[in-house]
């Protein structure tokens, strides 16, 4: 899974698997990471959406 | 602060992050993993200083090497059973059953380590102390002698060959019992056929440097003799692309003998002998044989009685004859001529496939075929084995008064231990009180093993000299634990068969367990507390010693202890030598006739007494008669045979737990059924179907068996695979099958008095289950 | 005087989290028959310890049939459960909002469908604890591999994606953080919609090509395109042809249990007109997929079809599976008059499910059940109970999660309007 | 394009000479420590690194004829094999193409192709229990531990240290005895040569009473290997599959290497021996 696992050997498969992995990895926590940073500062902002609203 | 809910989510949101943060997954993770790969039940075997060991299996008679390790909390211990490969028989292969002997050296859940004292009326063992133990046994014995019954006390054995065997035979001598009898081999036959013929008792087969071989119902390659051996013979006439040797098989099975050979001529069941006399007769037509023959005391009719030739033209039709052992006349002649023709042909006998010690009539016509061919003493041919230098334990002792009971009025004494038990149980002329079983494990392998069971049973005193808890040991009042051979000494000679003679000798490897001392240890100190003439006829410290003053002549004894073998260097080519009343070959046997006119009795009455039909018109010549079974009438019309396999059993050690996971579900099906084999024919007569639960049922006992068709199965016939059935042994050979030495029905050899069971007349019905 | 149960009703009173403009059964009614999730999942309970603490041994699995009913089981769930996908595809991204009213209904069986596969896996190898091995010491060239990579990050997609859902519960939603960010993740719902499109689409792939790639098992091994086999092809498409099915079958189901309409029957026969053309595709391709197979391949194999279905698994599994349940769904679905009859346009669907569920079975258990070695005996395999028992999971969790989702979530936005009374 | 001149160890075992006595199986299993269970007629869930099939020509009485065939694990090579009966050892360099059925499916690199020997290794100890390489070995020579193993006290004593015994929930089968070979080449490495055809000899081919087995380097003249698989009577279990595996047999009986792969004009014949079941 990362280049200092035991036996690991550089193969172009790694490259495109893990590359591919990865890739849809991060964008999806990364846009997480962003929706929640997003919503803490609408709520310092008061942009408050809420079922009643 | 107080704890709202934000502080909550906010506190656990922060959790959440901080473990993920930390090590402590990865960590867990980690450990579990190599947990996993340590669970406490798994073992580790400790390493250590390798180091090998050459010995003899004296079960198998294979040369073994043994590989030690040397560890440092484990101590000195075996890790594998390898062949040896300077051992001039076995050179370097070994048997299942060698490959595997730790399983059984290993096992203290099935090892004897300590005397036993079995209560009868409880089954309660108690352990005692080995005085203890001995005084028993030496008491009952010596009470015995006082009141001149030592005769009532019999002794089993394995090997009588062995040193061990010596000593105890000498025991029984010493102690004045005649009593004692061994596991019967093929050696005895085939000693008996060659001085009666010969004057030769070690007579040997050159399978390795013949190109054409005829066997006789001899299961050479589902063991015989010493199977190493010969499977290297085998080896040495296959080859590509065209055969070096060629094999013809004579049996009722396409067994895996018949399927390797060249060519397999399925003949009816225990009419092989018949085919070598058939097979002598075309010889003779075809005028195709040694001329040299004529010259045998015998050839020609003389005092008076039939000659081989003259038999031969005037009783044995070919037609009539290929018709009865069922194989096509022409195939016959053809492979005959061909037999004739090769250069180096052999005929073998030897074991049946149930592994009896063969009939001695099969034997001798065997060898008359051979004598017709002129192999004798050639390369290729049957040779004559170098005796083995070993001396004798001691000066001749004098004969025991009272007649053995396996005599039963033959003109010879001979090993029957069947016989002997049938007497014992009768009571006539005696009865047994005391019963020694010096391994062997009769109690299983019979030969009759129910008939074992029962003498065992009904002898007051019964004492097991055994390594493992087997079924002889569990119907013994006393079990003395015996050394496993790569824990102790021990020896074996030459296995049936060998061209050349070899003695095999195994000394202790690992540490025995326990309390376990050498069988034959146990008998010299038995010996010493006897005391009188028992212990002067046997003045040895220990087996050890014993062994070194048998083997004085094989040199220094600490070497040949190492070597583990000592062995003829090359087959005795050459012509052979008749030490026969007539100084020639004899096929009229002059030795025969004197014993059965010993003391002026009628050798033609004896003869017909003995249940040779034609009395002394054939009782001296090689001639056929026809088995038991057949006789067995409607009751039993089918006749049983074993499958013999180096998977299920070799020499008298129980099949192995890695030898019963070998075998095939043809062998032994879910779960743990025996199957026997039947012709589809013979099955759709008796209304049975593949996969039917069976009851095989002799006159003598039964088993109950799961029922398969073989297409290679003759019809008429039921084959039964051999050695399987153990009650004891732990539990992965426990309970696997069943004993076909239950179903058998032992009967002795008319003239050689040999217990035989190569076939026995059965019927078999389809059971519940 | 008042007896202690008489304020229980008060506080059971849950009222006040149902959907908007919804009404529930009764507490103690919703109580009642949540027994009947929980006896199976006590079921798989005590399935799951035993084959934990003593080892596979507890299922009849063998050297002969490596995989079992729950390979089976798993692929099925699967297959049906990429109904999640491809409507949040079609939705988000081509912008079908038509599907909007069925979105979340398909994105909750999703989720129970892939958590329900995962744990059902944990269980299924021999080493569990060391499961995550396939991760560490990842073989980047098996299929098995990126099966375990996709399926494991798309169940956290399918969570992220389930979530707006959860937050939009009327009681959770009343706090203004959960409602912000529930509002702001639909926003951004299409990132997630893509990234599960992705994943799901190559998963769904690997597991066919699994069984595509297995060269020394005839029956399984199909010609590659690139470095995929056909299978690989065929599951995706026979995937994304049943699961807008599924969903559909299970909302019917739904609204025939609580008696009402959740979704617009239009809704439903857009849903059903979209699998039968996918199903139309997938059966083409199928189709030649197998003459070439059975005519072409097998043959240079020196085997014939015949010796491929032996019974228990006889001929009669290509006649089901390509007839009954392949051609017969599709010309159904793709008949106006039988999507219009509700009855007609579930039967349809179900046949569809059913399909696809039979071809995961064939390639699991009778890709291993014929003997590839001419001398070697045919046998076949049956479940233990303790294998029904971890099998029976996913509908046991998938039972409870569902009722509590749609007790107490907004899964379908049109509820409130079709059952104005 | 092959590479021809590499070290590939492989095996060729006579059938004609093989007399099915299991010595080589039980050879096998001393040397790897295998277990034994309580029932091991349930033969599906037995562990038999090299397992000894018994076939039969299906003939009637008296012309039955029984042979076996003793399967180890094949090592698979994988790639373009030689054609059937072509003896030549070749192998593809394309990785994508030279890859052996179970290696290439392991999702956890358990199992391993050494480029360097052709062995096809086993790490019991990092294997996750999931059977899919059970699953893509057409010859059945990979087994699963379902249970774990009951040693019986003491025997864990005649164990062997240089193979570890192996835990329950993980596959094992044949590695062509690979901690001889450590062996071999530590011996090698100290007496500064290199590692002989005799220095390195498989369990089962060391134990063969009659000598049926050969192993040796595949693709190097000086051993005895090399000059057996040019044999027109050579030839290997399943080939059409394309596995092009590094165990070799030989017979000079047709219907024995008949049995060895499926042929359309067998079909019926060989489901009936099959069926037949004399196994």
């Amino acid at each position: 899974m990362l280049p200092f696992v035991f036996e690991w050997q550089w193969d172009i498969g790694h490259i495109v698997f893990f590359g591919l992995f990865f890739g849809v990895v991060s964008v999806v926590f990364g846009v997480l990471g962003l929706t929640i940073l997003k919503t803490i500062l609408d709520l310092w902002s008061g942009k408050i959406h809420s079922a009643d609203h | 602060m107080d704890w709202d809910r934000r502080t909550f989510v906010k506190f656990a949101v922060g959790a959440v992050i901080g473990i993920h943060a930390s090590p402590l997954i990865p960590k867990f993770m980690d450990d579990t993993a190599i947990w996993t790969q340590n669970w406490n039940w798994v073992p580790v075997p400790e390493d250590g200083a390798v180091a090998y060991a050459h010995t003899v299996n004296p079960h198998t008679g294979t040369g073994a090497k043994a590989k030690l390790i040397d560890g440092r909390v484990e101590g000195l211990r075996a890790i594998r059973v390898e062949g040896n490969p300077n051992h001039p028989l076995s050179q370097g292969g070994v048997l299942p059953a060698d490959a595997s002997a730790l399983q059984l050296l290993y096992n203290s859940e099935i090892r004897v380590t300590k005397p036993l004292l079995r209560n009868r009326s409880t089954g309660v063992m108690t352990q005692l102390s080995w005085p203890q133990a001995l005084d028993l046994v030496a008491g009952n014995l010596a009470n015995l002698a006082k009141n001149g019954q030592a005769h009532m006390a019999a002794a089993l054995g394995a090997d009588p060959s062995s040193t061990t065997g010596q000593i105890l035979m000498r025991l029984m001598q010493a102690l004045g019992s005649p009593n004692v009898a061994f596991t019967p081999t093929p050696r005895e036959t085939m000693a008996l056929a060659g001085l009666f013929m010969m004057g030769q008792p070690f007579l040997g087969f050159d399978l390795a440097n013949a190109n054409y071989i005829v066997s006789f119902g001899t299961p050479l390659l589902d063991g015989f003799g010493a199977p190493v051996a010969v499977r290297k013979a085998f080896a040495g006439w296959r080859g590509y692309p065209k055969n070096q040797a060629r094999l013809v098989q004579i049996e009722p099975r396409a067994s895996v003998t018949a399927s390797q050979a060249d060519q397999w001529l399925a003949c009816k069941p225990g009419s092989e002998g018949l085919v070598a006399l058939a097979m002598c007769r075309i010889m003779i037509d075809e005028g195709v044989y040694d001329r040299a023959i004529e010259s045998a005391y015998g050839w020609n009719d003389a005092d008076g009685l039939p000659g081989f030739k003259s038999y031969l033209l005037k009783n044995l039709d070919r037609a009539k004859t290929a018709s009865l052992a069922g194989i096509s006349l022409p195939k016959l002649v053809k492979m005959t001529l061909a037999f004739a023709k090769a250069d180096r042909a052999v005929a073998v006998c030897g074991p049946g496939n149930s592994g009896d010690p063969g009939r001695l009539y099969d034997f001798m016509s065997v060898l008359a075929l051979n004598a017709l061919k002129g192999n004798l003493g050639k390369p290729g041919g049957v040779v004559a084995q170098q005796p083995l230098p070993l001396k004798s334990l001691g000066g001749a002792l004098p004969e025991a008064k009272p007649p053995a009971l396996a005599m039963a009025g033959r003109p010879f004494g001979v090993n029957n231990v069947h016989e002997l038990a049938q007497a014992a149980l009768a009571g006539k002329p005696y009865g047994l009180k005391t019963l020694i079983l010096c391994g062997g494990n009769f109690v299983f392998n019979g030969p009759q093993a129910n008939v074992m069971h029962d003498l065992a049973r009904k002898t007051p005193f019964v004492v097991a000299i055994t390594p493992y808890m087997d079924e002889s040991a569990g119907m013994a009042d006393l079990v003395l634990p015996s050394t496993h051979w790569l824990e102790g000494w021990g020896d074996s000679t030459t296995p049936f068969g060998s061209a050349v003679s070899c003695y095999g000798l195994h000394r202790p490897l690992v540490k025995s367990v326990d309390e376990a001392k050498d069988g034959g240890d146990i008998l010299l100190a038995l010996a010493q507390r006897l005391g009188g003439p028992v212990a002067a006829a046997l003045p040895f410290k220990n087996l050890g010693e014993a062994m070194a003053k048998r083997t004085q002549a094989m040199g220094d004894f600490k070497k040949l202890a190492e070597a583990s073998y000592w062995a003829q260097k090359r087959p005795a080519y050459g012509a052979m030598r008749f030490n026969t009343p007539s100084g020639r070959l004899e096929l009229s046997s002059r030795v025969l006739r004197n014993l059965l006119s010993k003391g002026g009795r009628d050798a033609d009455k004896t003869a017909r007494a003995l249940g040779v039909k034609a009395g002394a018109q054939t009782a001296f010549l090689p001639h056929w008669e026809e088995p038991a079974a057949y006789a067995e009438g409607a009751a039993y019309p089918l006749v049983m045979q074993a499958v013999p396999s180096l998977r299920t059993t070799w020499g008298d050690e129980a099949v192995t737990p890695y030898m019963v996971k070998i075998l095939p579900d043809t062998v032994l099906a879910n779960t743990d059924k025996l199957v026997v084999e039947m012709h589809p024919a013979t099955a759709q007569q008796l209304h049975l179907q593949e996969g039917d639960a069976v009851l095989v049922e002799s006159s003598a006992g039964s088993l109950t068996a799961k029922l398969t068709l073989y297409a290679g199965a003759a019809p008429g016939m039921v084959f039964v695979p051999l050695g399987l059935g153990h009650k004891d042994f732990g539990f992965q050979v426990a309970g696997k099958g069943m004993n076909f030495n239950r179903a058998v029905k032992v009967t002795s050899d008319p003239m050689s008095g040999m217990p035989i069971w190569e076939l026995t007349g059965v019927s078999v019905k389809k059971v519940r289950g | 005087m008042r007896r202690w149960f008489d304020d229980l009703p008060k506080y059971a009173d849950d009222s006040s989290w149902w959907p908007k403009g919804t009404t529930r059964c009764r507490p103690e009614v919703f109580l009642f028959w949540l027994g009947l999730p929980l006896t199976i999942m006590a079921y798989f309970g005590v399935s799951a310890f035993l084959v934990l603490f003593k080892g596979l041994n507890q299922t009849n699995m063998n050297d002969y049939f490596a995989f079992g009913v729950w390979i089976v089981v798993d692929l099925a769930v699967i297959a049906l459960g990429a109904g999640a996908f491809f409507t949040s595809f079609l939705n988000y991204i081509i912008g079908k909002t038509e599907l909007k009213p069925i979105v979340n209904a398909a994105v909750l069986i999703g989720f129970i469908c892939y958590t329900g596969a995962i744990l059902m896996l944990g269980i299924d190898i021999g080493q569990p604890i060391r499961g995550w091995f396939g991760f560490w010491h990842a073989n980047v060239h098996s299929m098995l591999t990126e099966v375990m990579f996709c399926i494991t990050t798309y169940a956290i997609v399918l969570c992220i994606e389930l979530l707006p859902s959860v937050l939009d519960n009327r009681r959770i939603g009343k706090v203004p953080e959960f409602g912000t960010f529930s509002h702001n993740l639909h926003t951004i719902m299409i990132v997630f919609a893509a990234a599960g499109t992705f994943l799901s689409f190559f998963h769904q792939g690997s597991l066919g090509g699994m069984f595509g790639v297995l060269y020394a098992r005839p029956f399984a091994f199909r010609g590659h395109l690139g470095i995929w086999p056909m299978t690989f092809f065929l599951f995706v498409m026979s995937a994304i042809a049943a699961g807008p099915s599924f969903t559909t079958l299970i909302v019917m189901i739904t609204e025939k249990i609580t008696a009402k309409r959740l979704t617009s029957h239009k809704v439903k026969m857009l849903m059903g007109k979209i699998s039968g053309w996918l199903l139309l595709v997938y059966m083409v391709c199928k189709s030649v997929d197998t003459l070439y197979w059975a005519f072409i391949y097998l043959p240079s194999k020196g085997l014939s079809v015949g010796q491929m279905y032996q019974m228990p698994y006889g001929s009669w599994l290509v006649w089901a599976e390509l007839g009954l349940f392949g051609w017969l769904p599709v010309v159904m679905l793709l008949t106006p008059r039988v999507r219009e009859s509700y009855g007609l346009l579930f039967l349809a669907m179900l046949l569809n499910c059913i399909g696809v569920t039979l071809n995961r079975f064939i390639f699991t258990i009778q890709s291993l059940a014929l003997p590839v070695m001419p001398f070697e005996k045919f046998i076949s395999y049956l479940p233990t109970w303790q294998e029904w028992g971890v099998a029976s999971l996913v509908l046991g969790h998938g039972l409870l999660i569902f009722m509590l989702a749609y007790r107490y979530l907004p899964i379908f936005p049109q509820e409130p309007e079709l059952n104005q009374r | 394009m092959w590479r021809k001149n590499q070290v590939r160890y492989g095996m060729v075992i006579d059938v004609d000479k093989c007399t099915g006595c299991g010595a080589c199986a039980v050879a096998c299993m001393s040397e790897n420590n295998v277990g034994v269970l309580p029932d091991e007629t349930d033969k599906i869930r037995s562990i038999t690194w090299l397992r000894v099939y018994q076939i039969d020509n299906g003939k009637p009485f008296p012309d039955t004829e029984v042979a076996f065939f003793p399967r180890p694990c094949m090592h698979c090579q994988g790639g373009t094999s030689g054609a059937p009966g072509q003896a030549f050892f070749q192998e593809d360099t394309d990785p994508q193409e030279a890859h052996t059925p179970c290696v290439s499916v392991c999702p956890a690199i358990a199992t391993d192709y050494d480029d360097a020997t052709g062995i096809v290794s086993q790490i019991p100890t990092r294997c996750i229990g999931c059977r899919y390489c059970v699953a893509a070995c057409p010859y059945h020579a990979r087994y699963f531990n379902w249970y774990d193993v009951p040693w019986p006290q003491g025997t864990p004593r005649g164990l062997s240290p240089f193979v570890s015994p192996r835990m329950r929930g993980v596959v094992e089968k044949c590695t062509f005895c690979y901690a001889r070979l450590q062996r071999a080449k530590n011996k090698a490495f100290v007496g500064g040569g290199k590692v002989g055809e005799m220095d390195y000899q498989t369990a089962c081919t060391e134990a063969c009473p009659s000598g049926a087995i050969t192993f040796g380097q595949l693709q190097n003249p000086a051993h005895k290997v090399h000059k057996l698989i040019q044999s027109e009577f050579a030839f290997r279990l399943l080939e059409k599959l394309g596995t092009n595996p590094k165990v070799y047999y030989m017979s000079k009986r047709k219907w024995v290497r008949m049995m060895a792969d499926n042929h359309l004009s067998q079909a019926k014949a060989t489901q009936a021996a099959a069926s037949g079941g004399h196994k």
